[in-house]
């Protein structure tokens, strides 16, 4: 009888990557569904096309590179799907191939893989596709059908700028913010899908309350500073899609809780700072981009008091 | 492997094996800032290649007359000469390509490929091989920015040399002709241009 | 452009975020990626080079109004420009040599190379196309060496970090910094429209 | 409100951490046919055997004597004939010289010479009687404990917290210890206080262990200067510098001492034996511990020192599958053996069997940067950071970030999702620095 002579814990938590990427999915599907059901099939081929490049591409690169194959983890079909849910529901196929391809290949595998990028691979793909297509990125569309009985009319594809949207946010009426019946990217419109995401993920311990409550709270709080309505501001364009399925990425997460209230409340600053006088009309994507590029240095210069020892800084 | 004494020996030697950009990875403000298009990263290269022809001759003729002590400031003078004789030329002959490359044409005196020459070569070379030095650097250079510039306009605007390449309904990577694009191109190009000496340089390692 | 509280912090704005003297308008990459490896070196080079920009505007600022424009020799500006930006950089080593020794030994080779800095130059001569007047030539060099200080601090913190990472190895050191910048650079590009005067 | 240490787990919080096939079950004595009795058990020199090859010793008779400052003597846990004295290679790396005892099942005790009641035995002597006694902390580190009941005279200890917490997974031998010997028990913390000359006992419980919390309570009821704390329940409690921040509020310095802070810590089996030592005169020669995983019946057994594993394991039903893994301990901070036929020692709470399915390790992926070590770390350090910098090499580096204060509780593999090996390599990272004094 040959006994296994491993050290350290012998049953570990039955929790792992996968999983935890799967509970990202499953808090997904709400939002996910939403947005196929206001924007019509096209957007599911948008989403679709997303997911399917994002894995196809890492297979790629890693039996390219002969590494190890690790398309099981998931963590590409996160990637695609929240990208997807990132573009115009009247986005070209090519447009979430192309952003799958970048956010998998240049922005993690050649990094070194799943936890080595130090940047989040669906927010820059979307970060350069705004700025290499402008015209297809920032045109958003009215949705195709209505989520509960308002006074909208669905007009189908009549384009609406994204600058417009945002402006008007006193057109819409609350309630049809809070039910996505306004024009937007397919993930982010329907803000009753995002909270039940949260929730969900909230339930599961897939993230913790901080980052998202937090960052909100800042640009509602800047948003009270200036005057602004704050219901509207919180329930407007990609802030609620932002915080809580792309600013809470690990990834781009400083490791401490102090570090990430810092973070989170940067997000909060950044974006009221660019809505107010930036050119780009949603700040949200940008917002975290920048957070995310001063994590590293947020890392080094937190610290926590170790048991025992008087506090010293870094 | 060309020796490096032979005039042939350091010409290759300049475009290939220590090809400024690519291999040495000297002098990457002109680089990115010229290769927004095939044109610029020619005109630049060109510009380039004529200051460091006559740095890398001048310098070799003096180089026993300059002292030691003062040898960086010399070369500086002999070096931001010419610069200035190529910006007042460019501005004269081409203006589209001075609009184009604007402040990073008199920015040529501080480009490192230059001093490094003058310093490790021409100051100790005669003036045959300077110049032979001179010339394979600068086309080297200039080699590599029409690659990058083709392969930025290309994606950026679709067209090479100004000619369009794909039809109407291409929609160019505007990213790529953005200081970003520049970054990343350049790092990818960089990269795949390793990983192919890699290969060849293993291929070669296994057979020899 | 008169001098104004809201003009200082827009043109602040403009120069150390909008328009990042690295990542929009590529000036000062080659010890950009040679002195970003680590936090404090990238700090050290980043605060000798503040110190040499603002000087050096300054400078070249009274060379090209009081010496060149008198006597007609507006052409000799690359000349006389590099001279002083060279002797500037001679003065800061020597200081640098007897006071901040350590920083010094960090900084090696990469001092001497300050007078070779795109950025610095580069900031010369823009002070002269803008035709600023002295004060805002000099905050262009301070404000611009800050976003370089800034740009080469966040490239060394990521760099710091994505040492223990499995980069392909075609990719490591050069090429990988660049699409680190690269990438950066996106970030950037969230504060278009932001510094506009 | 429950007394509880910031950061934790709940380890195996869905199969009630392991504990619930073995709880409650009556703690039954198992007689061996032979033991095999180490003389390095405890912290400090072997002790050198007395006894030779075909001696015929009685029960707690010495067998061997301890060599240096820090040793104890090592007692017969049988009665019977010395069958030979062998070096074998037991846990640890270093093979230890074992002494080997035929029992001839006579039980024929040695002569004992008990201090009395342990509230009127004379102060002064119980340090020296749990000495002869050969007592160790049971908890798990076998550090002599006559030495730690002596602190050096600068230092004035004014609490004694007796660790009743068992937050391991598996183990129920304290739990079932308290709920029939609860008297015992306070008769040693009563033993340790007079000894050690401090007016306040604390015994702390978690609270998943109410019915041994309600039996403390009476035991201790009228005792002087002795109380009961309810803990929350949560790995690792138990620790001795979590215990002493959930008790006393105060933090062990860092590389320092529990007496540092005025605090000494026992587990309540420790305490138990100390009572028997002092009021019986009996030395340490059985131990009460838990066999439990893939066994047929899962029971807290008293062993006696030396006893074999498998023969343990057969009086708990024998296994009940294939056996894929076998530990000593608790599943958290247990040592995997490499055959059964290892012997008990006097820090052995638990003997854990997993069949094959469940002895497979999982190959660790690369980290994703969630934050569950960081938070799960008792110790407040930052696993993530620590793991690159171990991996990198860098142990200044590491030293400079408190990886010496890292207790190896192992919570922070535990919940690693990419099932990194970070505490093994905090362990080898640790001992490095030692050995090389960096």
């Amino acid at each position: 009888m040959s006994l296994r002579l491993s050290t350290g814990p012998h049953l570990l938590h039955k929790e792992s990557t996968q999983t935890l990427m799967l509970d990202v999915i499953i808090a997904l599907v709400p939002t996910t569904a939403a947005g196929i059901y206001l924007f019509g099939s096209k957007a599911a081929w948008v989403l679709a096309v997303a997911v399917v490049s994002a894995v196809l591409c890492e297979y790629l690169f890693q039996k390219l590179s002969k590494r190890p194959v690790r398309v099981m983890d998931l963590s590409a079909v996160v990637t695609g799907l929240i990208l997807g849910l990132n573009l115009p529901a009247e986005a070209p196929l090519w447009l979430p191939a192309i952003g799958s391809a970048i956010a998998v290949i240049l922005v993690k595998e050649l990094f070194g893989g799943i936890g080595h990028n130090f940047m989040n691979p669906a927010l820059l793909a979307r970060g350069i596709l705004l700025a290499s297509w402008p015209a297809r990125m920032s045109v958003y569309f009215m949705p195709v059908r209505v989520l509960g009985s308002t006074s909208v009319v669905p007009a189908g594809a009549d384009a609406v700028s994204a600058a417009t949207a945002l402006i008007r946010p006193q057109g819409y009426e609350v309630y049809d913010l809070l039910m996505g019946n306004i024009p937007g990217t397919i993930g982010e419109v329907c803000k009753i899908a995002i909270l039940i995401g949260f929730l969900y993920m909230l339930f599961v311990g897939t993230i913790k309350w901080h980052i998202p409550v937090i960052f909100v709270g800042t640009v509602a709080l800047f948003t009270w500073l200036i005057g602004g309505d704050l219901l509207k501001a919180v329930l407007s364009g990609g802030l609620l899609f932002g915080a809580v399925f792309m600013a809470t990425d690990y990834v781009i997460n400083p490791m401490l809780r102090i570090g990430q209230v810092i973070f989170a409340v940067g997000c909060g600053v950044l974006v009221s700072v660019i809505r107010m006088s930036g050119s780009y009309p949603e700040g949200v994507t940008y917002a975290i981009l920048l957070m995310n590029i001063l994590t590293p240095l947020i890392d080094r210069l937190t610290s926590r008091r170790v048991y025992g020892t008087v506090k010293q800084h870094a | 492997m060309p020796k490096k004494t032979t005039f042939r020996g350091v010409f290759i030697n300049g475009i290939l094996n220590e090809n400024p950009i690519f291999r040495l990875v000297l002098g990457v403000c002109p680089t990115l800032a010229a290769t927004t298009s095939a044109t610029n990263g020619l005109g630049m290269g060109l510009a380039a290649t004529f200051v460091l022809l006559g740095s890398n001759i001048v310098i070799s003729l003096l180089r026993n007359l300059i002292p030691d002590k003062v040898r960086i400031p010399a070369f500086i003078v002999v070096i931001s000469t010419f610069v200035t004789i190529v910006q007042m030329l460019i501005q004269a002959f081409v203006p589209a390509l001075y609009e184009a490359l604007g402040l990073f044409i008199p920015l040529i005196v501080v480009n490192c490929i230059i001093l490094a020459r003058a310093e490790a070569f021409a100051a100790k070379n005669t003036v045959f091989h300077s110049a032979a030095d001179g010339l394979g650097m600068g086309l080297g250079f200039t080699a590599a920015l029409i690659l990058i510039g083709s392969i930025r306009e290309l994606i950026g605007s679709g067209s090479i040399f100004g000619n369009a390449v794909f039809g109407a309904t291409f929609e160019p990577m505007l990213l790529a002709v953005m200081a970003p694009g520049g970054f990343i191109l350049f790092g990818l190009i960089l990269g795949i241009i390793n990983s192919i000496v890699n290969r060849i340089g293993s291929r070669k390692g296994a057979q020899a | 452009m008169e001098f104004t509280l809201t003009n200082f912090l827009l043109f602040m704005v403009n120069c150390v975020l909008t328009n990042n003297f690295i990542f929009s308008r590529y000036l000062g990459c080659c010890p950009f990626l040679g002195v970003s490896n680590k936090v404090e070196t990238a700090a050290g080079m980043g605060i000798a080079v503040t110190f040499v920009m603002g000087i050096a505007s300054l400078f070249t600022y009274a060379v090209y109004h009081y010496i060149l424009v008198p006597l007609q020799l507006n052409y000799l500006i690359t000349i006389s420009f590099i001279l002083v930006i060279a002797a500037l950089v001679q003065f800061v080593e020597m200081f640098m040599k007897k006071s901040l020794p350590a920083l010094y030994n960090a900084l090696g080779i990469y001092l001497p190379l300050i007078t070779t800095n795109c950025a610095v130059l580069g900031v010369t001569i823009l002070n002269i196309d803008n035709n600023y007047n002295m004060l805002w030539s000099v905050l262009n060099g301070i404000f611009g060496a800050l976003g370089f200080l800034l740009a080469i601090v966040l490239m060394a913190g990521a760099r710091e970090r994505l040492e223990s990472s499995n980069i392909p190895k075609a990719f490591k050191g050069f090429p990988i910094s660049l699409i680190i910048a690269g990438l950066m650079s996106v970030a950037f590009l969230g504060f278009a429209g932001l510094g506009s005067i | 409100m429950r007394l509880s240490f910031k950061g934790g787990i709940h380890p195996l919080k869905e199969m009630h951490e392991g504990k619930n096939r073995s709880k409650h079950q009556p703690i039954r004595d198992l007689v061996p046919g032979k033991v095999s009795i180490p003389t390095d058990m405890h912290i400090g020199a072997p002790s050198a055997p007395c006894v030779a090859k075909g001696d015929r010793v009685k029960l707690g008779q010495v067998i061997a004597t301890p060599v240096g400052g820090i040793g104890i003597p090592v007692h017969a846990s049988v009665s019977g004939e010395v069958t030979g004295i062998v070096v074998r290679q037991l846990l640890n790396k270093k093979p230890s010289t074992c002494i080997e005892i035929a029992n001839d099942n006579q039980d024929e005790w040695e002569q004992l010479s008990p201090l009395g009641d342990v509230e009127t035995a004379p102060a002064d002597r119980i340090v020296q009687q749990v000495k002869d006694a050969g007592i160790c902390g049971m908890g798990g580190a076998c550090f002599p404990t006559h030495i730690k009941m002596s602190p050096p005279p600068d230092k004035k200890v004014d609490t004694v917290i007796l660790n009743g917490a068992e937050c391991e997974t598996f183990l129920t031998a304290d739990h079932q210890l308290m709920l029939e010997q609860p008297g015992l028990i306070v008769d040693g913390l009563r033993a340790i206080m007079r000894g050690m000359g401090v007016e306040k006992g604390v015994i702390a419980i978690e609270d998943n262990k109410m019915d041994a919390v309600k039996a403390m309570t009476d035991a201790a009821s009228g005792r002087e200067g002795v109380s009961v704390a309810v803990m929350k329940t949560k790995y690792p409690q138990g620790g001795e510098k979590q215990l002493i921040e959930a008790v006393t509020k105060r933090q062990v310095p860092s590389g320092g001492l529990p007496s540092d802070i005025g605090v000494a810590v026992f587990n309540v089996g420790t305490a138990a034996a100390i009572a028997e030592a002092v009021a019986l005169g009996k030395p340490l020669i059985s131990r009460i511990t838990t066999v439990t995983g893939a066994v047929n019946t899962p029971s807290n057994i008293r062993l006696r020192i030396g006893t074999s594993f498998q023969d343990a394991i057969d009086f708990a039903g024998g296994t009940s599958e294939e056996p894929g893994k076998v530990f000593a301990g608790g599943s958290m901070t247990g040592i995997a053996i490499p055959n059964t036929g290892v012997s008990v020692t006097k820090a052995n709470n638990g003997i854990v069997v997993l069949g094959k399915k469940d002895a497979v390790t999982p190959e660790p992926t690369s980290c994703i940067r969630c934050g569950r070590c960081v938070d799960a770390c008792p110790v407040m350090l930052n696993p993530q950071r620590l793991k690159v910098l171990c991996d990198m090499g860098d142990l200044s580096g590491a030293k400079k970030e408190h990886v010496m204060d890292c207790i190896v509780c192992a919570s922070c593999s535990y919940v690693c999702p990419a099932k990194l090996e970070l505490s093994p390599t905090f362990k080898e990272a640790k001992e490095k620095i030692t050995a090389r004094r960096i």
